[in-house]
């Protein structure tokens, strides 16, 4: 199985010309030179000769295992795939083939094997309520398996929106207490790669840079690569000129959906979202939420689940008349309370009024 | 001899403006004391002229009814009733030196003001309502018009 | 905090409390005014067609003989603006929708370029308008403190609104997220300063008219 | 018992009401007011804007009636209202304020400015801050029931001219009459014709009517001065003698106040409507005239134009009678410009003419009406108010224009058939 990658590539029916344009493709995405994309096939191809095959650790935390299927898509045997057959994948729960005792003991060699140098990819968010105790794998909780791993990692990738920013499980009211890698280690680069699931060429892009150049692709504010999160869907989304025009869809299936008119009035989060879907598209380029009539929710964004509601225009409020009601009691409370005393101190002053007379036309110490 | 104010009015009517003028002026002269504005008493001399150019008599109507104007009693302030004769006085000799387009009732004009002065300054010595003004103006215009 | 929490945060729990001060603010302050009352007019009325409060309340805001030529900067610069704000805000599409989830009612909005250019138009008419307060004597001599304040409150939600829409100079997020915190500002002050006016001026023209329409004068 | 700031504040507690309440929230400070006021067009002083005019009475109403103000107040962050202030104000409230109303016609927010500053003068006038003119002429009204020291001595000689000269008899205390007719002070003192006109007219149209001895006198500074006690005092005098004398419609004069003060003011001053009607004389003539009783003959052929004096024509209601009546008896009657509701003032009005030190102000703000003479040149200018009539005369005067001015009742009276005289 092992051997340098480009002869298992081959044996797949994929020769050096395809492997070739892919990597210049992957350099373009990421905003990288075209020599890039030479330097990233050769490191890549001959990556996999000899025994330093880079080591990687993937944890699994409060996740839903939806971005493992992102990534390993298996319907076809797809580029990304091969990609992790050329890195040693030393730990992940669901694709390993040993379990119990054996894969903890896998993946506590793989650490002292490798201390310092592997990449440690986390899958969810870490739950900090009770001391951890809400996430635990073989009687050792998150927190402190994260806190562990961390030690010897090289760098660390937070997949997926929980892992980088704590996603649905730190969603009000969020009872494990979950929050985000970054929350938690302070101390080592943390790559966030938010998206629920994230995009599968975004992860791969992100290990081609680090195999090639042994660094960590530009990120953004929140420690996302800029390449494929620094423009908003809004800026890149086919449909813009309807927003530009002022057409909107007003339900689903009106009129106007059917003509692909922009979806900002059925809660489209495009332009506050950062992400790559409206120009990489999902599974292969074929579509992507917009495209088949549904507006983004937001899903590489923190806190995106209580961002008011995924169907309410961007400049819908969640609930701006929760506090009207004691508001308007109160300021009619408050408005006839004044009433009152007006009334009261009104008719004092006209009770204390003594007729006028001449004589109170003149000050007493006259002038 | 007029006997009533109709017929004093139709009388004087008739006269041409230059009698009116004398006549009227001849009324003013007995209230005159009652004004000690020095551009009325020129005014009225001007009146008794019977030479006086017109622009003489514009110049005189504008003074008479200068000294008009300043003699209200202002409003709101104490009335002095013998200053209101005054007024009046003015207001009579404007009458007698108004530009000749007016001129038909210029004399009973100058008759009614010179009979106001009268009456303001009966109520301001106190004396009471009855004065004989209007009698010595019939008088005067039958002088006037018998010789 | 970062900006998509600004922004949750400003068109939630912000706009609750804004709009809960809004309301509150003006029903206080209306009864608190109007509670006052007025006397009866005992006077025998004298009863002209088109002399009365309801007649007032309209047709005031149509320019008395003569004073449009006094003062047209006021007139026009104040229409020009008010119009633009209302059709900036009843006639955009994200607008409407906000009316239609707060009490239902919908109507066609306008294109957004339309809305853009009566943004700009109003923004330009609102710089006027304050140039004019600034050079005018008598409107220097009458402005305190309030009458800056106010005009910057009014002035912002349709600067921050018009950037948001272009997305200019900051990103959509944060601009958005700052519209809607000028919005709510404006209505937070809005029930206790001069802006005010926009409730009270009804009332005022009624009783203007009413106490003018009584004497048969059609003000 | 004498004048007091804390009198003053206490009858202003009384007058703030729910319309002074609406207009000073209303205020956006947009200055038209002033663009409205001569004060302020002839004198370019911003001080005289119409609304700064009532900064005082504004911060009263705020510390006193509302709950934020009252807020302030106790926490010592408001601005209260001193003697000193009041007393700065004067000038103000009076001097450069005839009462016109033309600022409360061009307010954008619809702010009565006008109905403020009358009652922001009730808290002046008893804080001791009226001026010495009006307060006098008060005085001498309440005390001998005319603002000029009129006497009924002095009425009855008048009465004795007019009879003479019209050879009818002047009907005094006579009960049932139609109308029962007031005089002004000014009226009495300065134009008699105003009686002769009355009397020929009354003849001529055959009513009856009468004077009446305790109630001749038809002004009433007490709404000048801004003090409903005392103004309350004089209006009665009428309506007792209309009662007594069963009046059915009482004239009120060629005056403006006077008819605000009667018609306007009386049933809210004593309480209870009247049992009779008002009319402004110029509202009696012009119903002669619609019941063809009142027919001229003859015209006037100078070029004569109309001043609306303004407590008449924007503050009374009373635009077009005067109209009726000018063209009944001229032919070549032009309308000044901004005629009618929108005149400008005489400058005279509201009291200022009895202001001594207001003069030199009135004659600057007579400009106003200047100018509207040069658009419209007349021979002669017409109007129906003897204060107006003064005060025009004297600022025509002090600008070298030769204009006479004439009473509208005077000129309609010389245009009666002749048998009558």
């Amino acid at each position: 199985m092992h051997g340098p990658l480009i002869d298992s590539l081959a044996r797949q029916g994929v020769n050096r010309r395809t492997f070739l344009k892919y990597c210049a493709s992957l350099a373009s995405m990421m905003a990288l030179p075209p020599a890039a994309g030479r330097a990233m096939a050769e490191a890549m191809a001959a990556a996999s000769t000899g025994g330093q095959r880079p080591s990687v650790i993937w944890l699994p935390f409060q996740e839903c295992t939806g971005c493992t299927e992102s990534i390993t898509r298996s319907h076809s045997p797809t580029i990304e795939g091969m990609i992790f057959d050329m890195v040693s994948l030393d730990y992940h729960e669901t694709l390993m083939a040993a379990a119990g005792h054996q894969a903890e003991e896998a993946l506590h060699n793989a650490m002292k094997a490798n201390a310092g140098k592997y990449l440690l990819i986390i899958d969810g968010s870490v739950a900090t309520g009770l001391d951890g105790a809400y996430s635990c794998i073989a009687g050792q909780t998150n927190l402190d398996a994260l806190k562990e791993a961390a030690q010897g990692a090289a760098a660390i990738i937070a997949l997926g929106s929980c892992a980088a920013f704590g996603g649905l499980p730190n969603a009000k009211p969020n009872p494990t207490g979950a929050v985000a890698v970054s929350d938690i280690i302070k101390d080592k680069p943390v790559v966030n790669i938010p998206g629920c699931p994230p995009i599968p060429v975004v992860i791969t892009g992100v290990l081609a840079h680090f195999l090639t150049f042994g660094s960590l692709p530009e990120l953004d504010k929140l420690g996302r690569p800029k390449a494929f999160y620094g423009e908003t869907i809004h800026d890149r989304c086919y449909r813009r000129p309807f927003y530009d025009q002022g057409k909107f869809a007003k339900t689903f299936d009106d009129e106007g959906a059917r003509k692909g008119w922009c979806l900002f009035e059925l809660g489209c989060k495009g332009p506050v979202t950062y992400n790559a879907c409206a120009t990489v598209k999902w599974n292969d380029g074929t579509s992507w939420p917009v495209q088949s009539g549904h507006g983004c929710l937001g899903c590489s964004e923190p806190d995106f689940w209580d961002g008011g509601g995924f169907y309410k225009a961007l400049s819908m409020p969640a609930n701006p008349l929760k506090m009207a009601g004691a508001a308007t009691v109160t300021g009619a409370a408050a408005g006839v309370a004044i009433s009152f005393a007006n009334r009261a101190k009104k008719a004092a002053a006209k009770s204390a009024h003594e007729t006028t007379t001449l004589a109170d036309l003149e000050k007493s110490e006259e002038r | 001899m007029p006997t009533n104010d109709k017929d004093f009015k139709a009388k004087l009517g008739a006269l041409p403006i230059a009698h009116q003028r004398h006549v009227g002026a001849l009324f003013v002269q007995r209230v005159l004391p009652f004004s000690s504005d020095v551009r009325l008493k020129a005014a009225l001399e001007l009146a008794l002229r019977a030479d006086a150019s017109d622009a003489e008599l514009t110049g005189a109507y504008q003074a008479a009814n200068t000294a008009r104007v300043e003699s209200y009693t202002r409003c709101g302030s104490v009335c002095d009733w013998a200053d209101q004769a005054g007024h009046f006085v003015a207001k009579a000799v404007m009458a007698c030196v108004s530009p000749a387009a007016e001129g038909e009732s210029l004399a009973w004009e100058a008759a009614m003001s010179a009979r106001m002065a009268r009456t303001c300054q009966t109520v301001a010595d106190g004396s009471g309502t009855e004065n004989r003004e209007a009698e010595e103006q019939y008088r005067i215009l039958e002088a006037f018009l018998n010789n | 905090m970062n900006e998509l929490q600004f922004l949750t945060w400003v068109r939630g729990t912000g706009l609750n409390i804004a709009v809960g001060i809004f309301l509150l603010g003006v029903l206080w302050r209306l009864i608190e005014i109007y509670s006052l009352g007025r006397k009866k007019d005992l006077a025998a009325p004298r009863h002209v067609a088109g002399a009365s409060g309801w007649h007032t309340m309209f047709r005031r805001s149509v320019p008395p003989a003569g004073m449009l030529k006094r003062s047209p900067v006021s007139y026009i610069g104040g229409y020009v603006f008010h119009i633009g704000l209302a059709i900036v805000v009843f006639l955009f599409a994200p607008h409407i929708k906000l009316i239609e989830s707060l009490i239902g009612l919908s109507w066609p909005g306008l294109p957004s370029q339309f809305i853009d250019l009566a943004a700009v138009v109003t923004m330009a008419a609102m710089v006027v308008v304050l140039v004019d307060r600034i050079n005018k004597p008598v409107k220097r001599y009458l402005s305190t403190f309030e009458d800056w304040f106010t005009w910057t409150v009014t002035f912002l939600p349709v600067l921050t609104g018009w950037l948001a829409v272009r997305h200019l100079l900051l990103p959509y997020t944060t601009m958005l997220a700052l519209h809607i915190l000028s919005v709510e500002i404006l209505l937070v002050v809005l029930p206790f300063t001069k802006l005010f006016h926009a409730f009270t001026l009804w009332g005022s023209r009624y009783y203007n008219g009413a106490v003018n329409g009584h004497k048969g004068v059609p003000v | 018992m004498s004048a007091s700031l804390e009198k003053g504040v206490r009858v202003l507690k009384e007058m703030i009401d729910a319309p002074i309440a609406s207009y000073f929230n209303s205020c956006v400070h947009c200055g038209l007011c002033a663009e409205a006021c001569l004060f302020y067009t002839e004198t370019g002083d911003p001080k005289y804007t119409p609304i700064h005019k009532l900064e005082p009475l504004r911060r009263i109403y705020e510390q006193e009636y509302t709950l934020l103000g009252r807020l302030k107040k106790v926490l010592g962050l408001s601005k209260p209202v001193t003697d000193a202030e009041l007393g700065e104000w004067q000038e103000l409230v009076y001097n450069s304020c005839t009462l016109c109303g033309r600022c409360s016609l061009v307010c954008p927010v619809g702010n009565d400015i006008v109905y403020m500053v009358r009652k922001f003068r009730e808290g002046m006038a008893i804080s001791g801050h009226a001026p010495e003119g009006i307060v006098e002429a008060t005085r001498r009204t309440v005390s001998t029931g005319s603002p000029m020291g009129v006497t009924m001595h002095a009425v009855k000689a008048q009465m004795k001219h007019v009879e003479e000269e019209t050879g009818i008899s002047i009907p005094l205390d006579v009960e049932g009459a139609e109308y029962m007719v007031l005089l002004s002070s000014m009226e009495i003192i300065n134009f008699p014709e105003y009686l002769s006109a009355i009397a020929r007219i009354m003849k001529h149209a055959g009513k009856t009517w009468t004077l009446c001895s305790t109630g001749f006198e038809a002004t009433n500074s007490g709404i000048q001065i801004g003090v409903s006690d005392l103004a309350k005092t004089i209006v009665s005098r009428i309506v007792e003698g209309a009662e007594r004398l069963k009046a059915k419609t009482v004239i009120s004069p060629e005056c403006g106040h006077a008819y605000t003060a009667l018609r306007w003011e009386g049933p809210n001053l004593i309480g209870r409507p009247f049992t009779f009607k008002v009319q402004h004389i110029l509202e009696v003539l012009d119903e002669l005239r619609s019941q063809g009783l009142l027919k001229t003959e003859g015209f006037e052929t100078d070029r004569l134009t109309f001043h609306d004096p303004c407590q008449l024509a924007r503050r009374g209601g009373v635009i077009q009678p005067q109209r009726n009546l000018i063209n009944m008896v001229a032919q070549n009657f032009v309308e000044m410009p901004d005629a009618g509701k929108m005149n400008w003032c005489c400058g005279g009005g509201g009291g200022v003419t009895a202001i001594e030190p207001a003069e030199a102000l009135r004659i600057e703000a007579f400009k106003k009406k200047k100018s509207q003479l040069e658009a419209v040149k007349p021979d002669r200018l017409v109007t129906a108010c003897a204060v107006c009539r003064t005060t025009l005369e004297e600022g025509l005067e002090h600008y070298q224009m030769n204009i006479p001015v004439v009473g509208l009742t005077e000129i309609i009276a010389e245009h009666l058939p002749e048998q009558g005289a």
